[in-house]
């Protein structure tokens, strides 16, 4: 990591944080502090809990104990650092692959010229050139995913939220875009927060991976991923890597 | 369908009348007729149905809805005209109760000072294209929208109104009208009753029974009393008051409007060169297209013998 | 935003927009004078007194548009709902049938009137008749739009599944389209009552002294009753105002399970 | 469905109509006779001889008509889409607004027409103000509902790009909203002509010639011109068709890139 | 495999088929058969057009050229006889998560008692019998997908097609609904075509694996899985499961 995370500031703090909705408690007194740069993975099982995580570290689901700020702020005003990428595209189907990807930096006030030269630099990095002017509906399930995730990739965020981002995707597509992340996360120094169900990427990409357990969501256990910062594809074939993954996934199964 | 047999009920025949507005005195004649049993008298059992602003009295005449209906004799002999197989069989009015309403305050004083005016009529009226045409003036018009509330709040309103009605509302609001009647332009159609031709030819003695009766009921309307027609009158009209109905009644007997200008009574009368005088004025006016003759469209031959007689006399 | 809000806003808006009237009334009364301001723009409380002295008369009114329009409310939602659903079972039908429904709605009320009067009659059958041809069209416009919405992912499950066309439409564009079809229900309900007053103009029948609104109002106008003319719109838009209540109930209860218009905010 | 049905059909069911047209009048004529028959039902070749014949003055009114219909069309296009916006971006604004939009939109043409021609003239401010009223309403519920319905997992994602409610409103709800839009939009075109007549009727004026179509119709009713009756009724019919058209062409071009109704089957 | 395929009469034919999207050529030439009784898997790159190859099958969509017949029939006529999960959840958002599950069979004129019990049985084999009640909107993603799976286990066809039913669910879910699948084949007999990313998913289920390449999609390679018919959750640890996974991951990254 290039820039050196400081140790006394959490970015991201939740203290006690449950959510219920209705009667039920989805996410029970969750305590967690990630600091800048961290990438912090989440796995459980589903229906654990994940996605209502991310999104009150967003601010999209008020948490209904406790409390969840990001740099000290309520997480609504710090919302100009953040980016999410749902689990689900949410592509606006009346928009051009090109014209969805521009939205976010649209929304954000970017001039045209450079909102387009940013989207298709992303849109080339997800393998998607070739279907610019596609319309949502033309467009396969993987595709659709990766529209989303270049539209999330044209910001500069300092929090980055993924909710299971690559779980449409081939294995070959998502090991490399599984490196473009780690690659750009060392550009832009950002902190992320990652969705998978897949121990390998989780070690892959994380230096802290939550496990959840499910009904109601707790923190079964925080898993400190110890492997160089600098990680490349070669990673994959070490033998602490592999070490590491089996420890995870008996980490998940003993959670469920 | 023409009701070409007619249906009896204690040896009544039963037959309809339909009026052109909500009950009111300018149909005072005919609620006499049944509220004092004149129709019973002469075999009649008669249903009034009050009319609104699309009677459609004609449509229903000819088609057979109803038996009888009333109207002003030159819109009759317009509809006549163009195809619709009525006839006129009898009057109740000698002189139309049409007027225009004005402000006393109005800068109009007589027909030639409504050159270049709007006048809310009804669209189309033959009286208007008259007045232009006699006078030599141009006439704009509006449709009516029922009420006088822009009467009252524009003194230079002008609108067209029966004399016999909107002057008693306008001076209750605290306004003083004026008016200037159509009949004295020289424009003067009756009104009259009329039938579907099927059935004048059918039921001849019914249709001289009906005009006969209802001739006797507007003469005794005039006359009075006539509490139990009124009683009627109020009943199909719940905002109908007692004053109202004298206002209207006056307003018939003082302009003479039932009986005629003559000093003899004409009640009921149709003088068939009269008739054509108004023919001839919708001909030139453009309003009819082609030459119809009043023996065709309002014989005399339904009118009560004494009737006949006076016209024999002209 | 709470309950106590939700009466309170148009509480306040309503104070408000009194508050306008009044002194519009009163500016024009200055210039013009009381009584013919009386008849242009009368005072709200001058509408309420009217209101409340012709209470008896317009009670009976009140009750035959009321009959009037609910029949034809009810006979437009039916039927445009039945039509709809036929024009969505099959582009054929559509076709065929869908310039001739324009042909109906757009051919005045004017014209339209003298048939329905010489075909079925003076009176309450015209006057609904007239209610139903004003408020059928907003109901098939709708869910017409909704049934051809249906999310094409949806069809193509049913068709997985061997639907028939019959369970196509009832069990998966019926209720699709349900959120257009409760609009196009409340811009019916709020047409019917204007609907069954302009039948009363054309078609109605002062038989007996009792006519619906419509009669009323060509009554009071003769007249120049105008706060009285003023109270009948009182009582047609309160017979509106029931029509689309019921329609915003129904809209609650068969919507609030899963469509984001009753999720998301209140409704109207 | 191919372009050559897409004409061939509503032809074939419209000869269907004509011809049970010719049977209802001609078995009517037989049993009533021809000059009946003439007034309750005439033939359709007696109502294009009719539009033939008055062509002259028709087409005056009807070039008035139009006008009034257009501009009040577009005024209740243009006000209804900008005021479901205002509606649709706060909920107090909607609490405060709506019952009051929906009691203008049910206060009675006879009642609400007096006051227009008072305050903006008689003729054609009134009748294209009447139009309007006539107009405005479905576009406001329909494209209300389209805003509101919003997906709202598209609305997080306008959250999470700190989105402006503007933003929002014009980049999210108002595409969304579109297909609803236009379904209001289309039945405001059919009411739009009508409007215009019933404007007519109640604040019209013969100001510079004839008037408008509902100035004839109510020239042709007390003559009982039926057939001319029926030419005006071609004519509004006529006139709807063409608004009705116009905004099915722009529902093609703005939603066929993406929206089921356009790309499952073909439009309305 | 309990009911012994039979050689000569293919159940799925496909002859010489493509499919175009206006201009772009999606599947091209396409040759392939299925016996009764095989599992095949699909693997193949984002967009290569693996769904679009189900939906051929399914007479969803009709080949540009060549030929699909189902047991010789045309595939509208065969859709008794199929059962189809969607890369798409696509659940009616009005019905509850038991009436969800209960649609297939209700469409089928299936008696109302019937198949709630079935649809019950279904929803405990995925693991959402807590879940009955729920509106989509309720439910997380992986649990939507469950929930469509088990719309689709509620029929017996002949013939099953699967577009990547568990890319949304963790691995421990996963893995027990595989062995659930197979189990359920061994009971039913019935055919399949499976989407998946996941080599070691296709490896565990199939007896033939298609490897399709991308831009335009052709069948790169058709691989045999050379293991015993009856598997179960032991057979992930032999070594040889691991050959072959190795083995059509190298194919996979070979076609891309
Ligand atoms: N209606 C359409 N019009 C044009 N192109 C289409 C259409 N539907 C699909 N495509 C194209 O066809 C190709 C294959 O799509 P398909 O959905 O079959 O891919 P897939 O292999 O299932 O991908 P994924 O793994 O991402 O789901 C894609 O490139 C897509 O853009
Ligand atoms: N609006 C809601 N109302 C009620 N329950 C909800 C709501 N939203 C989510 N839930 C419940 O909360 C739980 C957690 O959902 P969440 O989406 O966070 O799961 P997840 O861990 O992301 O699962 P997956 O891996 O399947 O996406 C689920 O059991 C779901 O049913
Ligand atoms: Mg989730
Ligand atoms: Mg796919």
């Amino acid at each position: 990591m290039l820039i050196p995370p400081n140790p006394d500031t959490p970015l991201v703090k939740i203290e006690n944080a449950s959510k219920c909705f209705g009667d039920t408690i989805v996410l029970d007194r969750i305590n967690f502090s990630a600091k800048k740069g961290d990438f912090v993975s989440l796995v459980g099982p589903s229906g654990c809990g994940k996605s209502t995580f991310l999104k009150l570290i967003a601010g999209l689901h008020l948490a209904s104990e406790g409390s969840v700020t990001i740099d000290g702020l309520d997480p609504k005003n710090a919302r100009e650092e953040m980016a999410f990428i749902f689990q689900d595209a949410n592509l606006l189907p009346w928009r051009r692959v090109l014209s969805n990807v521009e939205l976010s930096s649209q929304l954000r006030g970017v001039s045209k010229r450079k909102r387009q030269e940013t989207a298709r630099e992303v849109l080339e990095l997800v393998g998607l050139s070739h279907a610019l002017r596609h319309f949502p509906w033309q467009l396969s399930g993987g595709m659709k995913m990766r529209v989303s995730i270049a539209r999330a990739l044209t910001l500069s965020p300092k929090l980055l939220l993924l909710d299971e981002p690559f779980g449409a995707l081939d294995e070959m597509t998502r090991d490399k875009l599984n490196e473009d992340l780690l690659r750009i996360k060392a550009r832009d120094g950002w902190t992320a927060f990652f969705v998978t169900h897949s121990a390998a990427e989780a070690v892959f990409l994380s230096n802290q991976i939550i496990v959840l357990s499910a009904k109601p969501g707790r923190i079964a256990e925080v898993i400190n991923v110890k492997l160089p910062a600098f990680r490349d594809a070669d990673l994959r074939e070490t033998s602490e890597y592999l070490r590491q993954v089996a420890n995870v996934s008996r980490s998940i199964r003993k959670a469920h | 369908a023409p009701t070409e047999q007619v249906s009896s009920t204690n040896g009544l025949v039963k037959v309809t009348l339909q009026t052109d507005w909500y009950a009111q005195a300018e149909h005072g004649g005919f609620y006499q007729a049944v509220a004092e049993g004149y129709y019973e008298d002469f075999g009649l059992d008669v249903t009034i149905l009050p009319g609104g602003p699309n009677a459609m009295a004609a449509q229903k005449t000819a088609t057979g809805k109803v038996e009888f209906a009333i109207g002003r004799a030159d819109d009759v002999v317009l509809q006549a005209s163009n195809g619709v197989p009525i006839l006129i069989v009898g009057s109740f009015m000698q002189h139309d109760p049409q007027a225009i309403l004005l402000h006393e305050e109005s800068s109009v004083n007589n027909f030639e000072d409504l050159d270049g005016r709007s006048v809310m009529t009804t669209p189309g009226a033959a009286m208007i294209k008259y007045l232009e045409k006699r006078f030599d003036i141009t006439i704009e018009t509006m449709p009516v929208d029922y009420g006088m509330s822009r009467f009252l709040a524009d003194k230079e309103f002008i609108q067209q109104c029966f004399i016999t009605s909107e002057p008693y509302y306008i001076r209750k609001e605290g306004a003083n009208p004026k008016t200037l009647l159509i009949a004295d332009s020289g424009y003067d159609p009756y009104r009259v009753m009329y039938t579907s031709k099927t059935f004048a030819q059918k039921n001849t003695d019914v249709v001289k029974a009906f005009v006969e009766a209802s001739v006797k009921g507007w003469k005794s309307y005039i006359a009075g009393p006539r509490d139990k027609a009124n009683e009627v009158i109020a009943k199909g009209n719940p905002k109908m008051t007692e004053e109202f109905l004298s206002y209207s009644l006056n307003a018939m007997i003082e302009n003479q409007l039932i009986s005629g200008y003559q000093d003899e009574d004409q009640t009921g009368l149709i003088d068939p060169d009269r008739m054509q005088a108004l023919i001839d004025d919708l001909f030139l006016l453009g309003v009819i297209e082609k030459k119809v003759f009043s023996r065709d469209l309002a014989p005399i031959s339904f009118l009560p013998e004494y009737l006949q007689e006076m016209i024999d006399l002209d | 935003m709470n309950k106590l809000k939700a009466i309170f806003l148009p509480f306040i808006s309503g104070i408000l927009l009194l508050g306008i009237w009044y002194s519009v009334a009163f500016v024009y009364a200055k210039n013009e004078g009381y009584e013919v301001q009386r008849i242009v723009i009368p005072f709200p409380h001058q509408i309420v007194e009217a209101l409340w002295d012709e209470r008896a008369i317009l009670w009976i009114a009140t009750r035959q548009t009321a009959f009037a329009a609910l029949v034809g409310f009810i006979a437009a939602v039916t039927f445009g709902y039945v039509l709809s659903m036929l024009l969505a079972s099959a582009v054929w039908v559509k076709r065929s049938l869908y310039p001739w429904i324009l042909v109906l709605q757009m051919t005045p009320v004017v014209v339209l009137a003298p048939i329905f009067v010489l075909w079925i009659g003076q009176g309450l059958p015209s006057i609904t008749a007239i209610t139903f041809m004003i408020g059928f069209f907003p109901v098939v416009a709708n869910t017409t739009m909704g049934l051809i919405s249906t999310d094409r992912n949806l069809i193509e499950l049913f068709e997985m599944s061997n639907a028939s066309k019959t369970q196509e439409i009832a069990y998966l564009r019926v209720p699709y389209a349900m959120p257009y079809f409760l609009t196009g229900m409340k811009i019916a309900g709020t047409l019917a009552p204007i609907g069954a007053i302009a039948g009363d103009l054309f078609a109605g029948s002062s038989q007996g002294g009792v006519g619906g609104i419509g009669f009323m109002v060509i009554l009071y106008n003769s007249q120049v009753k105008v706060p009285e003319l003023f109270a009948t719109a009182f009582v047609a838009c309160f017979l509106g105002f029931i029509f689309v209540g019921c329609v915003n109930w129904l809209h609650w209860m068969l919507l609030k399970n899963w469509h984001e218009s009753v999720r998301a905010t209140d409704i109207e």
